[in-house]
């Protein structure tokens, strides 16, 4: 068997980690003469924490392993139990990084900077309606570390101010009741839940997508949803800043359904992450972190903004 | 005054009336009807053609699959692969109709692939006496890992050269109802019919009451029960069709723990997971119960951290309306 | 002419439990066989496996001169055989009129659109219930009904349709006396039609008054049949005891 | 020969051998051990001390859980609420020790929280008559949702002055044997020990045999069904506090969708959802099958995509061994 | 003397269904009173009220003198009112020694470490099956046990416990006539021990050998109260079956 550059993702669930696997693969097949493959796996759910603590461990267990990236859903889960294991082999973080002080059992993290992800969505919005106004911040699943960062980038941007957990006016944004929403990672779930809260707040000026769900997952009814309301925000007088470029997320960008949307570029990271790996394994110097890019789209830039 | 033979023989404990006051059903569409009645008052934005709109068109989905869910469980059975039958059937549809073919096909497929994994359920239980639990565990996995194979766990959102007719079908309104509502309607009257008035339906309540009598009377208990789970797997593909049409694309968590959510709202419209008990129009109320639930989070504004105390504990109080009244009888 | 019903041989053990040892006899169209034996001496489960509920573990079974191979219940019914359970089999859930046409039930209409015809049902049970003079409601459900009242309810099954042979699993132990007249009754029509009727009961005069012959079972085997002319309570009770050893 | 009235009473059906045999239990084990052979030749990484030391520490959790759950089964009830109740001690746990408070004073906050909400949901179930079902899957979403209140949903990782005793207690082993193990194994003996041979265990079966007999013959059947239900809340918070242990951290997200696996592992274990049916000893042979599946997907090599069908036809599969020997024996 | 049992004007509807209406009667110690009437004529309801079954919807019951109001069946238990069910309520997933002992099990050991005491329960169990001629097997589930079986368990149950008045639903519907002549003489004895016993039965021959008293019920209404030996097996058939309206 070949040796096996192994990278473990939150979830199979999510289609932004099978972009992972897609770059993952592409490696594969560039490199089919190598010694090396890159083997991608993960627990089923994104929200099965301890799953992916053990299957890090069988990993760490396996004698065809030679290196291991991690995209952590519980940091500190993960960081624990890569100090039982002391791993022999070199490990490093994908998409999601450990907590700083135990940046010391990872050798570099390549993805994407999160809270700059946020902080860009923030920005657009600010620029849109820079008096402030009513917002409600869209989330995932409660738990999801990446997530949360996000959205701290895109409360301190608004307000100029760090590390506020909910807005009541800072920088002239209040967040309104019921807000933020936790959508699971459901699309579906997530427009209903927009849905209800237009309804309650007609007058809400923006919304902030920390995870792009209700776009991919629900475009259709998120069209129903925002068709009428696409002259107002072709004016900016209702916002729209959305994480992710998948699926049809870019047609509704064109379509100007949305004022701008930040992607990451999962592919890289999947199709980077192998030659990381043989660096760390040659025992040649890192980088750390190695960012990959971030995909900004807007209605007049749809037809360029996607890093090919 | 003598009571002759004949007039005991006609004579019933209860009467409709007294049966309807009698019934979970009954008290959990009072708790429904309150809500609304509150919600109505309470914020401005309830009772407004489109959040009722929108409310009755996000309770078919649930409420289809209870459905089919409803007929398992009055067998005695349960039924823990519908979210992810509902999703593999979307995805076979989105990936047949993505691949070229007309949404004609592509409904075919998915419903040939709901009725042979509601079959695969069924014939284990039934013939080879699997415990439900395990064999739709298995399957709830099984399921979900197919259309992950299906897809290759990629966001399907164009549907070919039928793109515009499945979006129709899903998310097209007639009269100003939205379809799914009108297809729910339609279903449940079907359900209900069935098992009211069919032999089959009379069959279904027989194996949940007393199997072991239903076999000696020569019920045909194992046919009546595989085609009870392909019932309940048709409901779920059925289900995913009309979700995709709304939502215009399929991941493949589409329907992920929706199984809990579907068998609470055929339990809280009153079925009884011991089996024997249960009707169609009571796992519309549960389901309608449940999305009123919803719905009113956003409405009234409640925190997030608090939504699930709330959701959990109205899912609590509306049946003790029905408790309340049973205790006060058996005094 | 051949006999209705045919054992030779037939045993059956649950694990260690040997409940029916080597039982074979004949029974004619119009015979009524009471059949006696303590508790636990296998008559329960001899008449189970003529009803296809168990398949014996040894022995033979023929029903009119062809082989009877049971492998459900509801193929005994088909051919012709018709039980009352000890147990009595009732659904619970379902109404008293469901219960008495469980597998058969009654509908209208035509080909696939074929509905239950509840009102029939509710009136054909009814008259049952009244010809055994049983005041059992048709339309309230069996779960609260009085024990004679449900066993009303599995005797009313057999008198819907034409059976060659009836089995009574003690049909007569929870109704009063002015029904036991009423079953005894219909025992008798059933032979009078030529239909071949088993009969286990603990109560003697019964058996006494209706069986032209009588099978006494102890611990699983046959101790006795005999005309019962040729018979006493006192030699049956005796043979049940096991104070008379074997006749 | 004749036989005497003595020797008959004195019979029994089945002995003990006869009886091991036919149950589901042994045939499950029988499947796990084949499972552990098949992988010890198919894989070099298997039968590693690491690896045998990893796969009993993963099972313990589930392993615990199911204790508790399979008290629950056996009364007829079930209880979807130990994923959050899980969730909630350990948060409990994490933020009170977080606060400054020794490890003592954390445990006994998470216990009590445990029983608070086991005594909730059996005091409902039990004195108001709500179906289990309805009762639990309300307080999984309540508990949840009480866990993200109490901890302001961020990740806890820090535990006050205890913090290290806190992962030694979960994190450690003794003799090569990792302490949750040990744990593992005094709550299935106490388990198995209160199920044979107290009253306490007497009546459990019996409400699961027939609640209304227990009743008419005195049982405190009330009594018992809300110590039952306080049990599997327990067995979750003790489950929640070793976890935290070993994990070194809490989010809210722990134990989501464990409800399944906990009840699965019951049932693959030889409990009956019906009632009356289930020893200790199957729910952690049920939850050893399930880890064995779990660490085989990786150690195999299986495609990410297939392993949902993997893991749900090993679970069917588990179970095949005991319906075969049923079916040829039922003929 | 106060009478051991003092019913006055007890009525228990179910919905529309007058199940029992307006009956009294008073039961001194050492008394056998036999209960009888049709089908469905309120005879376990009247006694499962007297259980603490169901509580009575009208009237007023005294036991010893004192005030009997029960809110569940085991305060009847534990003042010393022991009943046989019609339904026998056994747990079907229990051993028979286990259904006998049930909310009494014996125990060994000292303080909170007791347990179980599976050796003792076993014998005593089947002493009392042996006591009552019943082929029945204190370790095995009694959900495969023959129907007489059953009832025998149900039986042995009242049999543990020094009671002041047994309720008996029809003890001996399902049992085998060796066992049905134990289980009259166990009542013979129990009266002789000054308890006194409600015997329901549809077997004439049985109430008319045992007990010192008949009370007859129709729809639910006492229409005779005699001692046995004013009245004759003809005149209770004539009062069940109605052919006499009231004596
Ligand atoms: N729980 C109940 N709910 C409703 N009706 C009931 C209930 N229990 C009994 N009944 C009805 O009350 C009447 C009296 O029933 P009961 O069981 O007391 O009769 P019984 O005299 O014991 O008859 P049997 O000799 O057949 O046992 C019957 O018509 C029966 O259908
Ligand atoms: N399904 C079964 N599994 C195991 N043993 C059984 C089963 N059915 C019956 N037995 C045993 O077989 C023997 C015969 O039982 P059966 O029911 O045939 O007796 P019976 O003659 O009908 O008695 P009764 O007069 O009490 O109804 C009994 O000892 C009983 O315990
Ligand atoms: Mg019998
Ligand atoms: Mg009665």
């Amino acid at each position: 068997a070949k040796k096996q550059l192994v990278i473990v993702v939150k979830g199979l669930d999510n289609p932004f980690f099978e972009a992972i696997n897609q770059g993952c693969q592409k490696w594969n097949k560039e490199n089919a003469s190598s010694e090396y493959e890159c083997f991608y796996t993960g627990p089923a759910s994104t929200s099965d924490e301890a799953g992916e603590a053990q299957i890090v461990q069988d990993v760490l267990g396996k004698a065809e392993t030679v290196a291991i990236a991690i995209s952590p859903s519980n940091a500190k889960l993960i960081a624990q139990t890569l100090k039982t294991a002391n791993p022999k082999v070199p490990v490093m973080t994908l998409d999601a990084d450990l907590a700083a002080e135990d940046s010391a059992l990872r050798k570099t993290y390549l993805g994407t900077d999160n809270y700059l992800m946020g902080a860009r969505i923030g920005e657009y919005i600010k620029k849109a309606k820079p008096q402030g106004g009513k917002i409600c911040t869209i989330e995932g699943n409660p738990g999801a570390d990446n997530i949360l960062r996000r959205a701290q980038g895109m409360r301190d941007t608004l307000t100029g101010q760090k590390g506020l957990t909910a807005l009541k006016g800072e920088g002239g944004w209040t967040e309104v009741a019921g807000c933020p929403v936790f959508t699971n990672d459901d699309g579906a779930k997530g427009v209903q839940a927009m849905t209800d809260i237009l309804q309650a707040n007609p007058d809400l000026d923006a919304f902030g997508i920390m995870g792009g769900w209700p776009l991919f997952g629900a475009p259709q009814p998120y069209r129903d949803l925002f068709k009428p309301m696409a002259e107002k925000i072709g004016k900016n007088e209702f916002v729209i800043g959305a994480a992710d470029t998948i699926g049809d997320e870019v047609a509704i960008a064109k379509e100007g359904l949305v004022t701008a949307l930040v992607g990451q570029r999962p592919f890289e990271m999947g199709y980077k992450a192998p030659s990381v790996m043989m660096d760390l394994i040659a025992g040649k110097t890192v980088p750390d972190p190695v960012f990959t890019g971030l995909d900004e789209c807007t209605k007049d830039t749809v037809d360029t903004c996607i890093q090919k | 005054m003598a009571i002759t033979l004949d007039q005991t023989i006609a004579q019933r404990q209860r009467n409709w009336f007294s049966s309807v006051f009698a019934s979970q059903t009954f008290w959990v569409l009072v708790a429904v009807i309150i809500a609304c009645i509150f919600l109505s008052f309470a914020t401005s934005s309830f009772a407004t053609p489109t959040n009722l709109y929108n409310i009755t068109r996000n309770v078919t989905f649930v409420a289809i699959i209870a459905l089919g869910m409803t007929l398992v469980i009055i067998t005695g059975g349960i039924d823990l692969s519908v979210g992810s039958v509902l999703c593999l059937c979307s995805m076979v549809l989105a990936v047949t109709m993505h691949a070229g073919y007309g949404i004609g096909t592509g409904i075919a497929a998915s419903i040939g692939t709901a009725l042979v994994v509601g079959a695969f359920n069924g014939l284990l239980i039934a013939y080879l006496g699997f415990p439900p639990f395990v064999v739709t565990l298995g399957m709830l996995s099984i399921a979900r890992s197919l259309a992950m194979v299906a897809s290759n766990n990629t966001v399907v959102f164009q549907f070919g050269p039928d793109h515009d007719k499945l979006l129709a079908l899903g998310g097209g309104a007639w009269l100003g109802i939205a379809n799914p509502v009108l297809y729910m309607a339609v279903l449940a009257l079907l359900t209900g019919f069935v098992l009211r008035w069919t032999r089959f339906g009379r069959y279904v309540f027989a194996i949940g009451g007393n199997e072991h009598a239903a076999t000696l009377t020569g019920v045909p208990v194992r046919k009546i029960k595989v085609a009870v789970y392909m019932i309940s797997a048709l409901s779920a593909g059925v289900a995913g069709i009309i979700q995709t049409g709304w939502l215009g694309a399929v991941t493949t968590n589409i329907g992920a723990g929706m199984e809990l959510q579907v068998i609470a709202a055929a339990v809280i419209g009153g079925a009884n997971l011991a089996g024997g008990v249960g009707t169609a129009f009571g796992a519309i109320v549960g389901a309608a119960l449940i999305e009123v639930i919803r719905n009113s989070l956003g409405l009234l504004g409640i925190n997030a951290f608090w939504q699930g105390t709330f959701i959990g504990g109205a899912i609590v109080l509306a049946v003790l309306f029905d408790r309340l009244r049973n205790l006060r009888q058996s005094d | 002419m051949v006999a209705v019903l045919e054992l030779a041989n037939i045993s059956k053990h649950f694990g260690a439990i040997q409940a029916v040892n080597d039982v074979s006899f004949l029974l004619e169209a119009g015979e009524v066989v009471g059949l006696m034996g303590d508790n636990g001496a296998g008559k329960s489960t001899l008449v189970k496996m003529i009803a296809g509920n168990f398949r014996p573990s040894h022995g033979t079974m023929r029903l009119d001169g062809n082989d009877l191979i049971l492998h459900r219940p509801v193929e005994a019914r088909q051919r012709g055989i018709e039980i009352v359970h000890q147990d009595l089999a009732l659904c619970n859930n379902l109404t008293a009129a469901a219960n008495v046409f469980l597998g058969r039930e009654m509908r209208r209409g035509y080909g696939p659109m074929r509905i239950l015809d509840y009102k029939t049902m509710y009136k054909r049970a009814g008259e049952i219930f009244k010809e055994l003079k049983s005041e059992t409601r048709p339309r309230d459900l069996v779960k609260q009904m009085s024990g004679g009242q449900r066993q009303a309810v599995a005797i009313a099954r057999t008198m819907l349709a034409e059976a060659k042979l009836v089995l009574m699993d003690e049909p007569t132990a929870a109704i009063s006396v002015r029904q036991v007249a009423e079953v005894l009754a219909h025992i008798r029509q059933l032979r009078d039609r030529g239909i071949a009727v088993i009969l286990i009961s603990h109560r003697m005069p019964d058996v006494f008054s209706v069986a032209d012959r009588v099978i006494v079972m102890r611990r699983g085997r046959k101790v006795a049949d005999k005309p019962i002319t040729a018979s006493s309570p006192e030699e049956v009770t005796g043979l049940i005891t096991g104070a008379i050893e074997q006749v």
